[in-house]
């Protein structure tokens, strides 16, 4: 038999101005079921708390409902009081008297006063058939896995490692180094990338506490935050690495020569190679679609240069299964194809390159020694035009969004052209200059005044060829008319993209992306972070388009998020989740369908009481499900109910008034 | 003419007895806790006036709402009901209230045919920030509720 | 109409082959030229199926009983009982590898008046969808059409419509013969017989009835085929096919033309959804 | 026989008459049926819309709906400035019903808008109805040797949105065409680059400075002659040829011919048919230099073969 405490709460002259609360305890007080009410100035207080507390004790309650604000506010404080008096917490239900009656009905008291009787009316109802529920604890895996071997990826790894918890870092690439490790010279400081990078990048290959395995794809992730199971596709490198000592001799002697990607092909590399003199791991692996032997089965010179006998021809994608806890994906960005602008003859003039070819070029270990040259006939520019926003805040041709860093890596272009070709000139087009950020406006201002780079404010409206020259024809707004600049070469800083397979991966990870393909955050301002899905980060360029600062920035956040979540032995849940009573279950599944977290699975029971015939029953997973309920609502057998809202409950409070 | 119409539903589809003069309708407010729930919370924290013929149930999700409530309401207590959720893309539960939205639908649509006028069932999105559009929404179903008058059809005391 | 001789034909081949433990087909009454469904399980029987235009119900049904459960059956089934069957198949009702599926390329069948059913005016799909092999030549699928009693209805006032059902949930007897003469309400335990339904309601009364007829329909809202073997078997003859028609048709001219069972695999309108979907009805 | 409405607009009748009669030629090689539109009317060309909307949809939904009273499907339109104004025209009452039930309202004597017809300038009636194929198998004194710059004006691929034909910056189709003739189209960045038709009377400086550009262009592509398919592009860079020269000081002579020229001269058709006379700048010195050898352009890598092809073995 229930014994229902109600407990009416004045909340000062908030709920008290406005309802009769003395006049809800008495009819609290004729409620079937209902032991106990009584009313008290404010119930959160700590004498108040000490009612209910003695209360429990004095009358032996059975459950509680509070009558005051909105239990979004004080839910968890009166379940705490219920606890301390040795009750299960969840026997609460809170009548919200304050912003669903006293509040919204301050000119009608009687009416007021009768409302929040009916909410009592209705909590005790529910109250009635609420049950004592305890909070899961899941186990925890502390080992986490790291997609992309960039600057994010990078950081994200090393800070999770360092505080001595386990790290797989996947790198679809033979090494990892991302972007960052084609950058010169870096804004604003003009630091050379690869001083800064390449450091944390043999920390990575050395630190006893990260996995590294590059050439790796992740192909599959099931489980739950902090018990996922992840596949992941090691492809054939066709090159041991365990006996290679990266001598490169191998390298040498092969006679394939294919375009070199790091150098965005602007050189030709071999068709066995490691991308880059710092690559790590440092050993070269075969590119399958290129190598004579491969394809046509004869050559094989790589093997008989190879004293280790490393090479391999027969080797085959291996899977590597790992169980991990949590998932940071930094899988970057990609440089958006800036065709749609015809109008620049892209793709028709050898000398229009992206501002990620001409870093190559002032790169001084890049594939022209440091020199910017024009690739139609390699000679040394003297007048270059670099173009802003292209693609970028243009929704006619390009997206619409800004990608943040281009302003400030043509300045940073500005400088190095001249630094590389003293006799040079740079004519910048751009829309606004976007310098926010620490000792941002300072670079773009040296940028100017050192180079002395003609700023031109306007969008770029045709290039054509005259004679060897390209003639760059846009508007210049500040004197409001057309004009026309003999360049040797043109640089297009091109929009940020998101990392084309973005979309694929999301959804193996059971995650969200936007329209171009970012993975989406939880929330944009407080869970910048987080997914939806919990145990999963996002850092760096695959969120958003960000700069080297903000992008290490985040993946530290990430490792921190991955080091909360691993700090105890398991993670305590909420314990409103969907169970199955079996007994009803028919086996249909379309809750498995419905669930939004492939929270349920199925499972074989006897068909009977020791049947030897089986039945495929729902079974929810707790560590997974959220507690949302759509399972139970399309469940037309009733077999699936929710704790904590269950069916029961439900009807419980409609019928009662 | 749209009133005209009411009138004459009001008149009919009350055969068993009349309206009392003081007669008040009971509205079921099912409202999922992380939009409307939220919004109707802050109706009250900024002191937004509306009639206090809505009584409110929490529910985790829109999509929690088995129809079988709806007709429960109808066949016990309630005179007309209201649903409530986030609106469309923004479910807490990512797709939760798109799947409700189906079924409400059909509901809805069923239940008309079998003589409930469509106003005694409605559905909104209510996002935590619309506090306004909440009390308006409440407003509006009470007021439309008035004008359809007790619903005795299918409630158990009258057979 | 007529397929008894090569049904009767594959029966006994099935059976000679070892292929079945039985199968489901029509025999008639004995005492009548109606037909009613017999469950064959000897090589001898096979001589009593019989398949005309009389072969009224969705055989379909007999699957979800125990007697038919692991076990290898043939059964015949119409355009709208492959529907059901597919639907079966799709939530784990039935192994598809027990059944040997008698495929009809149905013309229609008859009603107690011996006219062209009214499910068979305005069948979208005479053929069966799925099927072992296929007794008559398919005509394919037709349009969708509006049944014709919703049409009229919607052409009533809400008083006359509210009056009519009225009526209907009065003459409703509780027997439940409608669920148990369906194929897809196959529920271990009926929720309109749990716990939590029955407490608030009387046993036999005209508000039970609306309860559980709305509830019902709406279960099989999006799963309906259109069968009538719920029609068939109610004793007091209630218009049931309307409350799912009408769930058809909102379903079928909101959600993407969905129509139930048509393809294998395709769950219920309830288990999916579009960003598409109306929503102009929701404040 | 594919049968063809013929909307030759006011220019084809007169300063574009070779444009006409050479169309008539080709199209009767290619076995099409043209039937002139009965009782065409202006078009409004640019002076309809300075003055009023409803006039600048009027005066071509007239034509389209004369054009509908017809069998044919398409109707095809010699001038650039007629097939924009028609073709936006459509665009307009098809995608907003009540708008065109107004326009319609007006000339509704003529008839209901249905919006049957479909509307193509001569170009793209060659590109995509007859083919690139098609027209190289009528030709039959091919033009090799001849160097072509094709200049498609503002008109024919632009704006995308309204024409959904080509590339609005640099389109390909005319020069397809003329490679299909045996040849050769020059790189020529200003295709698409205004002429300045509408100033060609009100200001004429513009006009000069502005095909003046074009014509440059054309003569550094190393073309001995441009081809074009829109009367105003040919008037302008063919008649303001000798006073741009005069301007600038430079020699061009490029002879501006229709591609229908051009396509009548490779079916085989004899010179005089194309009207040499109605040129300013004379066309018989540029087309004596079909015959003569020419590198042949290089052809587009075969994508299959890309990997192959960036492939290289020592």
């Amino acid at each position: 038999m229930a014994r229902v405490g109600v407990f009416v709460c004045f909340c000062g002259a908030n709920i008290a101005d406005f309802v009769d609360v003395p006049a809800v305890v008495e009819e609290a007080k004729k409620i079937k079921g209902v032991k106990y009410a009584i009313d008290y100035k404010y119930m959160c207080s700590d004498p108040g708390q000490g009612m209910i507390r003695d209360a429990i004790v004095a009358h032996r309650l059975t459950s509680i409902v509070v009558a005051a604000c909105s239990p979004r506010m004080h839910e968890k404080t009166f379940r705490k009081a219920l606890s301390d008096a040795g009750m299960n917490p969840y026997l609460l239900e809170v009548a919200n008297i304050r912003e669903h009656s006293s509040w919204v009905h301050q000119k009608d008291k009687k009416a007021a006063t009768e409302k929040s009787s009916d909410l009592v009316r209705m909590a005790v109802a529910k109250s009635i058939a609420n049950e004592q529920l305890h909070e899961i604890s899941v186990p925890v895996t502390k080992r986490a896995l790291v997609i992309g071997g960039g600057i994010a990826g990078i950081q994200a790894a090393l800070d999770i490692a360092d505080a001595r918890i386990p790290v797989v870092l996947v790198e679809k690439s033979p090494s990892i180094g991302g972007k960052m490790a084609q950058l010169d010279e870096t804004f604003p400081t003009l630091d050379c990338s690869q001083c800064i990078l390449t450091p944390k990048m043999v920390d990575v290959a050395s630190h006893p506490y990260i996995e590294l395995l590059p050439y790796s794809e992740v192909i599959e992730l099931d489980g739950y935050v902090g018990n996922y199971k992840v596949k992941i596709k090691r492809k054939a490198s066709y090159v041991n690495f365990d006996t290679c000592t990266g001598c490169g001799a191998c390298v040498q002697k092969c006679p394939v020569k294919v375009p070199n990607e790091f150098n965005m092909g602007i050189d030709k590399r071999k068709a066995i190679y490691s991308p880059f003199p710092q690559a790590v791991p440092n050993k070269p692996v075969i590119d399958a679609e290129h190598c004579t032997m491969l394809l046509k089965g004869k050559c094989g010179i790589c093997a008989k240069v190879c004293e280790k006998g490393s090479i391999d021809y027969t080797m085959q994608d291996e899977i590597i299964e790992r169980e991990i806890g949590a998932v940071v994906v930094a899988t970057g960005y990609d440089l958006w194809d800036p065709k749609p602008y015809e109008e620049y003859g892209v793709g028709r003039y050898k000398d229009i390159i992206n501002s990620l070819e001409f870093e190559r070029m002032v790169s001084a270990s890049g594939p022209t020694g440091g020199v910017p040259v024009r690739p139609s006939d390699g000679k040394i520019p003297k007048s270059v035009v670099f173009i802003q926003c292209v693609g970028s805040r243009d929704e006619a041709k390009g997206i619409e969004y800004c990608s943040k860093i281009c302003c400030m890596y043509t300045a940073k272009h500005t400088l190095l052209l001249h630094h590389k070709v003293h006799d040079s000139h740079a004519y910048v087009f751009y829309m606004d200059i976007r310098a926010a950020g620490k000792g941002y406006e300072e670079f773009v201002k040296r940028s100017q005044v050192e180079t002395g780079a003609t700023y031109l404010r306007g969008r770029v409206s045709k290039i054509y060829q005259k004679g060897e020259k390209l003639m760059v024809r846009g508007e210049d707004a500040q004197i409001g008319q057309v004009v026309e600049v003999e360049a040797d070469l043109v640089v297009l800083a091109t929009a940020i993209y998101p990392y084309k397979d973005n979309p694929e991966l999301a959804r193996l990870l059971g995650i969200s992306y936007d329209k171009y393909g970012f993975l989406s955050e939880a929330h944009p301002k407080l869970r910048p972070v987080e997914t939806a899905k919990a145990g999963i980060f996002l850092a760096g360029c695959t969120q958003a388009p960000k700069d080297i600062p903000d992008t290490v920035a985040q993946a530290s956040a990430t490792a921190a998020k991955v080091c909360g979540l691993f700090a105890g032995d398991t993670l305590l849940k909420d314990p409103m989740v969907s169970k199955v009573n079996t007994e009803y279950c028919t086996g249909c599944q379309n809750c498995v369908t419905v669930c939004p977290y492939q929270a349920i699975v199925t499972e074989e029971i006897p068909m009977g009481h020791g049947s030897k015939e089986i039945r495929i029953v729902a079974k929810i997973n707790e560590g997974v499900c959220q507690g949302c309920g759509s399972c139970v609502a399309i469940c037309r057998s009733m077999a699936i109910d929710l704790a904590g809202f269950t069916d029961m409950q439900i009807i419980n409070e409609i019928v009662s008034i | 003419m749209e009133t005209e119409v009411k009138e004459k539903i009001v008149s009919i589809e009350k055969p068993h007895l009349e309206a009392p003069p003081d007669w008040q309708p009971v509205i079921m407010g099912i409202l999922c806790n992380w939009c409307s729930y939220a919004g109707s919370d802050l109706t009250g924290t900024s002191r937004l006036q509306y009639p206090p013929n809505i009584r409110i149930i929490r529910v985790p999700c829109s999509s929690r709402v088995d129809p079988w409530f709806i007709i429960k309401s109808l066949q016990t207590s309630a005179d007309g009901v209201l649903i409530s959720g986030c609106h469309p893309g923004d479910c807490h539960y990512i797709s939760g209230n798109y799947y409700a939205r189906r079924r409400f639908l059909v509901t809805k649509k069923l239940l008309n045919l079998v003589g409930f006028h469509e106003d005694r069932v409605q559905f909104s999105w209510v996002s935590a920030a619309e506090g306004p559009k909440f009390a308006k929404v409440v407003t509006k179903v009470t007021e439309d509720i008035k004008k359809l008058g007790p619903l005795h059809l299918y409630k158990k005391e009258n057979i | 109409m007529d397929y008894t001789k090569q049904i009767q034909d594959i029966a006994g081949r099935l059976f000679s082959e070892e292929k079945i433990d039985l199968f489901i087909g029509y025999r008639n009454t004995g005492f009548d030229e109606n037909q009613v469904p017999v469950l064959i399980k000897h090589y001898k029987d096979v001589d009593q199926l019989l398949f005309t235009d009389k072969s009224v119900f969705n055989l379909a049904n007999y699957l979800k009983y125990e007697h038919t459960r692991n076990k290898r059956v043939g059964l015949v089934v119409k355009g709208c009982d492959s529907r059901a069957l597919n639907l079966m198949l799709t939530e784990n009702q039935v192994k598809r590898e027990n059944l040997y599926i008698v495929g009809i390329a149905c013309e229609g069948v008859v009603d107690e008046t011996g006219e062209k059913a009214q499910n068979c005016v305005e069948c979208v799909m005479p053929d069966a969808v799925i099927y072992d092999e296929i007794l008559g030549t398919p005509s394919g699928k037709r349009d969708y059409q509006v049944n014709a009693d919703i049409r009229e209805l919607d052409g009533k006032s809400l008083t006359e419509r509210q009056e009519y059902f009225e009526e209907v949930f009065e003459s409703c007897i509780r027997c439940n013969a409608c669920r148990h003469s369906c194929p897809l309400c196959y529920c271990a335990k009926c929720c309109i017989d749990q716990e939590t339904a029955t407490l608030f309601q009387g046993a036999n009364t005209t508000s039970s009835a609306f309860h559980a007829l709305m509830t019902w329909s709406l279960h099989l809202a999006g799963r309906c085929v259109d069968c009538r073997n719920c029609e068939k078997a109610c004793p007091s003859h209630l218009p049931l096919h309307l409350l799912h028609k009408q769930n058809e048709k909102v379903i079928y001219e909101n959600f993407q033309e969905h129509l139930a069972g048509m393809i294998q695999d395709d769950r219920g309108a309830f288990y999916k959804y579009s960003l598409s979907d109306p929503d102009d009805f929701i404040m | 026989m594919t049968k063809l409405t013929y909307f030759p607009g006011c220019s084809a009748h007169g300063t574009s008459e070779e444009f006409d009669s050479t169309l008539k030629l080709v199209m009767k090689s290619l076995d099409v049926e043209m039937e002139e539109l009965p009782d065409w009317n202006c078009c409004g060309a640019t002076s309809a819309h300075v003055m009023t909307e409803n006039l600048a949809l009027a005066l071509p939904l007239r034509n389209l709906v004369l054009a509908e009273k017809l069998s044919n499907k398409t109707m095809g339109i010699a001038c650039a400035s007629c097939y924009s104004r028609m073709k936006s025209t459509k665009v307009e009452m098809d995608n907003h019903p009540e708008l065109a039930k107004r326009i319609n309202s007006t000339i509704i004597e003529e008839g209901e808008y249905q919006g049957s017809v479909d509307v193509k300038s001569m170009l793209q009636f060659f590109y995509e109805d007859i083919g690139i194929e098609a027209i190289a198998e009528k030709v039959t004194y091919p033009l090799k040797g001849l160097k072509i710059a094709c200049y498609y004006g503002c008109l024919l691929t632009r704006p995308k949105n309204i024409t959904q034909f080509d590339s609005p910056e640099y389109p390909m189709s005319m020069d397809y065409i003329v490679e299909a003739l045996g040849a050769t189209a020059t790189p020529f960045d200003f295709k698409t680059e205004c002429c300045g038709a509408s100033f060609s009377i009100s200001d004429t400086e513009v006009v000069l400075s502005l095909s003046g550009t074009i014509l440059e262009m054309a003569k550094e592509s190393g073309a001995h002659l441009i081809a074009v398919a829109c009367p105003l592009c040919q008037s302008n860079l063919d008649m303001r040829q000798p006073d741009i020269e005069k301007k600038t000081g430079k020699k061009y002579d490029l002879p501006v011919l229709y591609i229908t020229q051009l396509m009548a001269l490779a079916f085989g058709y004899p010179l005089k048919e194309l009207r040499p006379s109605k040129h300013i700048v004379p066309i018989e010195q540029a087309l004596s230099h079909i015959g003569e050898e020419v590198e042949t352009p290089e052809r587009k890598k075969n994508p299959k073969k890309a990997v192959e092809a960036e492939r290289e073995v020592e």
